[in-house]
């Protein structure tokens, strides 16, 4: 299209407001679907299991094991807010924890870097993120392809860096337990989490970079005409986005106290999964960090609920996936419209 | 059954390449499979190649397709990503007149007389024996009392399956010991983190052993049991003894208290030394007996005891595989010689 | 009416209206035109041929040992999954479950050919086609995004494959239906493979000279102008979803024609991400409305090619999935469709 | 005046705000900008105007770095300019009210406000930091300024379409506050969306702003220019043609200045086909909040105008006849039967056809080229197969009879001007000949007279040949021209109904009842 066009839900576009629009400012965690559907779980499970969900071990450990998906989560909203997606986060992961891994001190003794090891394994999720940014706004290619390009090219790296060693393993004490190691009564592992999704909230709540985020999920091409530039920040986002897989790379590191290429495997489900349940809309616009972290512990608690309510592992996946039909469509309930669109 | 079938005329072995196909290149069982294929590959002075099917049966098979198409003559040494695979590969094999030795899995029905020479062998370690050794030494180390959890691996694996249930048939023996739950980790160090991490607060201070169908996975339940402080109250056992296992059993008073040893390397040129004996006419497959050509190996049971020795073989692989070249005989090296013949029976009941 | 197009002309030269409008395209401007257009036929085509050669001069005896020939039988279940992705892609959705429904129809059909025979093969499809129908019930009149609902689908898919499979491989009993389709080649390419191209051609032309098609394509470019047209959006992106389950339950037989077994690790548990990058190496616009089922073949081609061709060259193991991430994203900037300029998502 | 006392400018009285010099702009083979000079002065106000397709909008979009020419020299109070980036254009003192709105509605007003601002030095967003107090205080200052009664907080999403163009317009005002040289303000057919009581707000604005910087007024309702601009300055095929100051040239001499021959005087002549059978027929037809017990009927070949303020509920009314949207109360009945779960693709089928008002979105298909748009609306049978080279034939055919610019069959519709789209898409009912009812909503937005005057040919034609038209006119001596019955809307309500056969009404009859 030459002209710059509003897209505005077709049901307002003249006239009184369409209810699809009055709905979707409901802000952040106002959005009590979600928090009731969690809620339900927390009450199912805890009655399912009454002396094993709700003990502080147990808290801890959901928190402990929502940690990685939260910090991937935060930068896949944002990417995703742009209406863009990020299939990457396994690949970056699998980077930023190798890399990682063999600059800190390990069994194979390559280096200790120390502190900056930490800084390593960021910075090659950041630059491969960017990287895939740059790809997509210069050549023109499709965030979904560019980014499974750089799923496999994270694998790679990782795989090469990997070798044919033995694994690194991460000496005992130390870092390793420090994940672990309960603060104010909480894992340190979902104190780092907290601080990023703060951070994610922060970003697309009082910043440029995040309002920019969200104009140009609701419209490139009029973004672009009210001055956004639209590259630079699909190339930041993407960017941050990568940064955050790296952190969760290296936070799984830490947890499994040994390196591995698939350090991240099965995260994307989870994550994209965790997105789309906490209400952030696929097309991009609506949506925010808050609700995705509300995804994601209703999938943490239903992984772990499941697994104390001695269910198959082989089923799991099943019923998160119907978990996700149900979300979804219960939240698209109220806002049905012949006129609405969704892809 | 349709010996001979299969063409006889040696290949020069100038004309003749060694592929070795892993399900991926970083599990370090794969890892060591490719480093016993290299190994053969230079004491024999044969051009080696690596497939890795990046754990997909599509990918295996087109790349292994590929290699056939390059016009060398093929040996191959196969580690199936699903039994299922087997039969297309077989085929292709001997399509290119190629020689392939099938380890871990393949259908039941499948048998290499039925092929022909081109198809040389079926080699595996016994699952059951694998578990039923691991389940009896966690059992003894409990003293015959107490509650264990189980890791499988993939959900549709032979192997995993083979394992888990010669570790319930262990258990049999010991009335006493509970076996609270059986999850699957996927063969995933990750996952067996994840998985542990839950079962140990479903169980709260209730587990007194965690068993594990391969050492990926035990990884992560030590480091879970670590995180969850409870290293030092549970018992480890599994399979594969791991280089990092072996440095968890060389601690003073170590929880891991079981392992078998086999190891990907011996695996690996095992396999393809008997496709490599084949080929250049060394042996004709179909005067083999059947034990030879549908084979269990000997995997070792190994103890806090007697571990070290086993260490011996990884700081020498070279040495290893130099000595199975030179005794000439795939069946009979130690450590693990030939033990039964396939398939694999699963115990009753 | 002709009378005002009179005085219109009268009063305003020809040439002045002309010079304007209709004014003669500079040549340069014209030419960088037809070239784009010439580029979005066979873009995918010169790709796959580019990138084929390379392997061949890089290790020449890939051409005699039928290097194609096997690029062809591989490609045979992606190409399926793909060209019913394409079809949903058109439409503006996408399918993220058509993979697990190939899967799952495989492991169902080697339950039931034996028995059933036919019947089960009859069965399969029809369920398959039912899956997608449901998805895109779901989607258009929910109104949920098919990607998410479809990610749902998977996962129950995926269950279901284990549970029906009772986690083992299951092996199909010997049907004569399916033996000719990679049992028999014609020009040195499976049947199997001659198959899913023509369903192609049959999908081009059903986009091209059908209403239902031309429909596809303009709810994809725009749905909400589509339905104040007068098209059934609904049943056209139902329609759309139905074809993606269909053709997903023949690569589900086609894998068992393969491979005479199915598990729900073994072959064709792996085809959703190829399914849609070949569809977008094959010029398929992920936005909807641009799609070209023929092109779709080379994509599918394409994505066969790489990780064969790593192999063939013999690239170190370790370095091949770098090399695959590296050469798809390379394939898609060749061949995405510049046709329409604007946002990419 | 005040304000422009305290300004600082550098730039020697007399110089012009703007000077362009040979500003050319082409779009692969169509020149949309050729060659054209003009000085603009400081506190004028400009009327452009020139037909659909002539360059206006393009020639803005240049202003406002939207576009950069090909050829041709910018000079902003003296100093010559080049626009990369909008805010570019922002920093120079212009502001903007595209054609087509650009609001993100998914953000808030005060947010929109300050969008294209953000770049320049501004407080409430100094730093890429978002003070959100400080944002909405300045946003509620300028609406003020606008005389809009718009929370600042509000989500666009939210807002009827008048208070966003307001949004748009105040957007547009900002330049002042923010520039310290005076402002250039450029409008796009502001007016074309708005009823008259919104353009009376407009109209005084203009006048405000002329007395601080300079205002371009893009518009297609010529009496309109005449009223609020000094000097009107002609495009036609990417030319200027005329340039003059407002007094002394009449309506009549524009119109034939933009389009090359003059407007045929158009006698009213109004049918009476009362009688007939009706085609349509409503009666106490309800939907929550839009509309509330509306009943008429409709004889074959009769016009029927409804007119009313925006939030009337006609648009709604009009959309629910075509089963666009649910009606939860009252009967339509349709041919002589009752209309059941009525949808747009069984109204199409039934040979009625809707002209919605927003052409981008929902009247046509822009990736599609002309015939494309034209094929895919299928009334009376439904066909299985569709033959492309068939449908091009036709459509060529189209083009000419609707004289649609250019006569590229091939041309994405989106790539047309908006006058020749909506040609495209009165051509895409119109061809077929079981239409029996067409539903025009504001089917005159933002067309030239010429081209206005060849679509209501066309409806007019439609008519004679026995179409019914609901119509919903852009103004009411439009709606008084072209219908037979005349409906007045307001909150939902018929509040009146005149049958032209019998009474006259003037547009201040229908007015009152309006308001
Ligand atoms: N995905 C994997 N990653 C790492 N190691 C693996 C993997 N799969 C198998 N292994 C190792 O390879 C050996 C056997 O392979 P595997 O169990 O996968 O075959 P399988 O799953 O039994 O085949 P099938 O699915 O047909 O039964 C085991 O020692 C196991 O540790
Ligand atoms: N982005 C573009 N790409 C190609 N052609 C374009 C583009 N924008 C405008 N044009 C062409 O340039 C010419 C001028 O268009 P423009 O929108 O400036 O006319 P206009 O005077 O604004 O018409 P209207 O009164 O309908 O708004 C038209 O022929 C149009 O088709
Ligand atoms: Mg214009
Ligand atoms: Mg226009």
């Amino acid at each position: 299209m030459a002209n710059p066009v509003t897209q505005q839900p077709p049901g307002s576009s003249l006239g009184t407001p369409s209810p699809a629009a009055t709905r979707h400012r409901r802000f952040e965690l106002r959005s009590l679907g979600e928090v009731g559907a969690l809620v339900v779980l927390i009450v199912v499970f805890a009655a399912l299991n009454p002396s094993t969900f709700l003990t502080i071990d147990n808290v801890r450990t959901i928190l402990d094991q929502s940690a990685t998906p939260l910090i991937v989560g935060v930068g896949a909203t944002l990417v995703i807010l742009m209406g863009s997606i990020d299939l990457s986060v396994e690949g970056l992961m699998g980077a930023g924890g190798m890399a990682f891994i063999l600059a800190t001190e390990n069994s194979r003794g390559s280096t200790d870097l120390g502190a900056a090891a930490f800084v390593i394994g960021i910075l090659v999720g950041a630059l491969l993120g960017m990287l895939a940014g740059l790809i997509h706004t210069r050549l023109k290619v499709p965030t979904f392809i560019v980014t499974i390009g750089f799923w496999f090219i994270g694998l790679g790296i990782a795989t090469v860096l990997f070798g044919t060693d033995s694994i690194p393993l991460l000496p005992d004490g130390g870092l390793k337990t420090w994940p672990n190691t309960v603060f104010l009564g909480l894992p340190f592992s979902f104190w780092l989490a907290g601080l990023i999704v703060a951070l994610g909230w922060v970003i697309t709540r009082y910043t440029k970079l995040g309002r920019f985020t969200y104009a140009i999920g609701n419209n490139e091409e009029v973004a672009r005409s009210n001055g956004v530039s639209v590259s630079r920040i699909k190339v930041f986002v993407f960017a941050f986005a990568g940064a955050c897989s790296g952190l969760a790379g290296i936070l799984a590191t830490l947890r499994l106290g040994a390196g591995s290429p698939t350090v991240g495997g099965g995260i994307l489900f989870v994550t994209v999964a965790a997105v789309v349940i906490g209400g952030t809309s696929l097309s991009g616009g609506k949506g925010g960090v808050l609700r995705t972290m509300l995804g994601v512990m209703i999938l943490t608690v239903l992984n772990n609920g499941l697994i104390l309510s001695g269910v198959s592992s082989s089923i799991q996946s099943g019923v998160s996936g119907a978990i996700l039909i149900v979300a979804i469509i219960v939240a698209a309930w109220p806002l049905r419209s012949r006129l609405r669109i969704t892809k | 059954a349709g010996g001979g079938s299969g063409s006889q005329e040696a290949i020069d072995p100038n004309n003749l390449v060694l592929v070795a196909s892993v399900i991926n290149t970083t599990n370090p069982y794969m890892a060591s499979m490719i480093e016993g294929a290299q190994a053969l590959g230079k004491k024999l002075g044969v051009e080696v190649q690596i497939v890795d099917s990046a754990g997909s049966s599509q990918t295996e098979i087109s790349k292994i397709q590929a290699i056939l198409a390059q016009g060398k003559k093929v040996a191959l040494m196969v580690n199936t990503v699903a039994s299922s695979d087997a039969p297309t590969i077989v085929d292709a094999v001997k399509q290119a007149g190629g020689y392939v030795v099938v380890w871990w899995n393949k259908p039941d029905n499948l048998e290499p007389w039925d092929v022909g020479n081109n198809f040389v062998a079926f080699q595996k370690y016994s699952g059951v024996e694998s578990g039923e050794c691991t389940g009896k030494a966690l059992a003894e180390s409990l003293g015959g009392k107490g509650n264990v959890i189980g890791l499988a691996g993939v959900e549709d694996s032979t192997t995993s399956q083979t394992r888990v249930a010669g570790f319930k048939e262990a258990l049999k023996a010991y009335p006493d010991i509970k076996l609270l739950d059986v999850q699957s980790a996927n063969w995933d160090p990750q996952q067996g983190l994840s998985v542990t991490q839950s079962l140990l607060t479903k169980y709260p201070d209730q587990v007194d052993g965690i068993w594990a169908a391969d050492d990926a996975m035990i990884i992560g339940a030590t480091n879970a049991a670590k995180n969850a402080g409870q290293y030092n109250d549970i018992k480890f056992v599994s399979d594969g003894l791991y280089p990092p296992v072996v440095d968890m059993m060389k601690e003073p008073n170590s929880p891991v208290v079981g392992e078998t040893f086999h190891r990907g390397f011996m695996a690996s040129s095992i396999g393809l030394y008997t496709a490599y004996l084949a080929a250049t006419g060394k042996i004709d497959p179909s005067t083999l007996p059947q034990e030879k050509r549908d084979s269990l190996f000997k995997l070792q049971c190994v103890g806090p005891n007697d571990f070290e020795q086993y260490t011996k073989w990884d700081n020498d692989v070279d040495g290893w595989v130099s000595q199975l070249v030179d005794g000439g005989d795939p069946w009979n090296v130690q450590p693990t010689p030939l033990v039964g013949q396939g398939p694999e029976q699963l115990p009753a009941g | 009416m002709s009378d005002r197009t009179a005085t219109d002309q009268s009063a305003r030269p020809e040439n002045s209206v002309r010079s304007v409008d209709v004014a003669p395209a500079p040549a340069a401007d014209r030419r960088r035109w037809r070239v784009i257009d010439l580029w979005a036929t066979v873009g995918p085509l010169t790709v796959f041929v580019i990138l084929f050669a390379l392997v061949a001069i890089l290790r020449p005896a890939f051409l005699g040992g039928g290097g194609l020939s096997i690029v062809a039988t591989q490609c045979t279940a992606i190409l399926l999954v793909a060209l019913g992705q394409c079809l949903v892609l058109n439409v503006g959705s996408i399918d993220l479950s058509n993979a697990a429904i190939a899967l799952f129809s495989a492991i169902l059909l080697a339950k039931t050919i034996g028995p059933a025979g036919a019947g089960g093969l009859v069965l399969v499809i029809v369920l398959g086609a039912a899956i997608g129908a449901l998805n895109g019930f779901l989607v258009s009149f929910f109104q949920v995004p098919s990607f998410a609902l479809t990610l749902g689908t998977l996962g129950i898919l995926q269950t279901a494959s284990l549970i029906i499979s009772d986690k083992t491989t299951v092996y199909a009993a010997k049907s004569a239906l399916l033996t000719p389709m990679f049992g028999s080649a014609i020009g040195g390419l499976v049947t199997a493979f001659w198959t899913a191209v023509i369903i192609a051609i049959v999908l081009w032309a059903m986009l091209r000279f059908t209403t239902l098609g031309q429909s596809m394509t303009a709810v994809g470019l725009n749905e909400t102008g589509a339905l104040f047209s007068g098209i059934r959006t609904r049943a056209t992106k139902i329609i759309a979803f139905m074809f993606s389950g269909l053709l997903a339950s023949i690569a589900g037989v086609m894998i068992i024609a393969q491979a005479g077994s199915a598990s729900s690790t073994g072959l064709g548990s792996d085809l959703l991400l190829p399914g849609i990058t070949a569809a977008i190496v094959g010029g398929t616009a992920i936005t909807g409305g641009i799609t070209n089922p023929i092109n779709v073949v080379f994509g599918a081609l394409t994505v066969t090619l790489i990780p064969v061709g790593t192999a063939a060259i013999g690239i170190p193991s370790e370095a091949q999935s770098l090399v695959y991430g590296l050469v798809i994203i390379i394939a898609v900037a060749l061949t995405i469709s510049r046709k329409r300029v604007g946002v990419v998502k | 005046m005040t304000k422009a006392v305290s300004r600082t400018d550098p730039a020697p009285a007399g110089t012009p705000a703007l000077k362009l010099t040979g500003i050319t702009k082409t779009f692969g083979s169509v020149t949309a900008v050729k060659n054209v000079s003009l000085e603009i002065p400081r506190n004028q106000v400009i009327g452009l105007i020139g037909e659909n397709g002539a360059g206006k909008s393009t020639l803005l979009k240049i202003l406002s770095g939207l576009h950069e020419p090909d050829a041709g020299v910018m000079e902003v109070h003296g100093a010559a300019v080049k626009f990369r980036r909008p805010q570019d254009a922002v920093a120079a003192g212009f502001g903007v009210v595209h054609q087509e709105q650009s609001l993100l509605t998914n953000l808030s007003v005060a947010e929109n406000i300050a969008m294209n601002a953000l770049s320049s030095k501004d407080n409430a967003t100094r730093g890429g930091w978002y003070r959100w107090g400080q944002l909405n205080k300045e946003a509620e200052k300028i609406l003020a300024k606008v005389g809009a009664t718009v929370d600042p907080r509000a989500i666009i999403g939210d807002l009827s379409f008048v208070d966003r163009q307001m949004v748009e317009i105040a957007r547009a005002l900002r330049v002042d506050e923010m520039t310290h040289t005076a402002p250039i303000v450029i409008l796009d057919e502001p007016t074309s969306v708005l009823e008259r009581n919104e353009t009376a707000i407009l109209e005084r604005e203009i006048a405000e702003l002329k007395h601080v910087g300079s205002v371009i007024f893009v518009s297609h309702r010529l009496d309109e220019v005449r009223r609020i601009c000094d000097r009107i300055i002609v495009m036609r095929s990417g030319e200027i043609v005329a340039d003059r100051a407002t007094e002394g040239v009449t309506e009549d001499e524009l119109f034939q200045l933009m389009i090359g021959h003059a407007a045929k005087a158009r006698k009213h002549e109004v049918q009476n086909r009362q009688g007939g059978e009706p085609l349509l027929e409503v009666s106490g037809l309800s939907a929550k909040g839009q509309f509330k017990d509306v009943s008429f009927a409709v004889p074959p070949g009769h016009c029927l105008a409804i007119v009313g303020t925006i939030g009337s509920g006609r648009e709604e009314l009009v959309r629910a006849l075509f089963g666009a949207e649910p009606f939860d109360a009252g009967t339509i009945t349709y041919q002589g039967s009752r209309l059941q779960s009525w949808s747009a693709a069984r109204a199409t089928r039934a040979g009625i056809g809707y002209v919605p008002a927003e052409r981008k979105t929902e009247g046509m298909v822009g990736g599609f080229n002309g015939p494309e748009n034209m094929a895919i609306a299928r009334t009376g049978t439904r066909k299985l197969f569709v033959n492309p080279w068939r449908e091009r034939k036709d459509g060529a055919q189209w083009f000419e009879t609707m004289d649609v610019r250019p006569r590229d069959v091939k041309l994405h519709l989106s790539r047309f001007s908006g006058g020749n789209q909506q040609k495209v898409v009165m051509a895409k009912w119109l061809k077929s000949e079981t239409l029996k009812l067409l539903i025009l909503d504001h089917p005159l937005r933002g067309l030239d007279p010429g081209a206005a005057e060849t679509v209501n040919e066309k409806i007019r034609e439609a008519r004679d040949s026995g179409t019914a038209i609901v119509l919903l006119a852009d103004t009411l001596e439009e709606a008084l021209d072209m219908g037979d019955t005349v409906l007045v809307m307001r909150d939902g309500e018929i509040t009146a109904h005149f049958d032209l056969t019998v009474d006259t009404p003037t547009t201040l009859d229908l007015l009152e009842k309006m308001v």
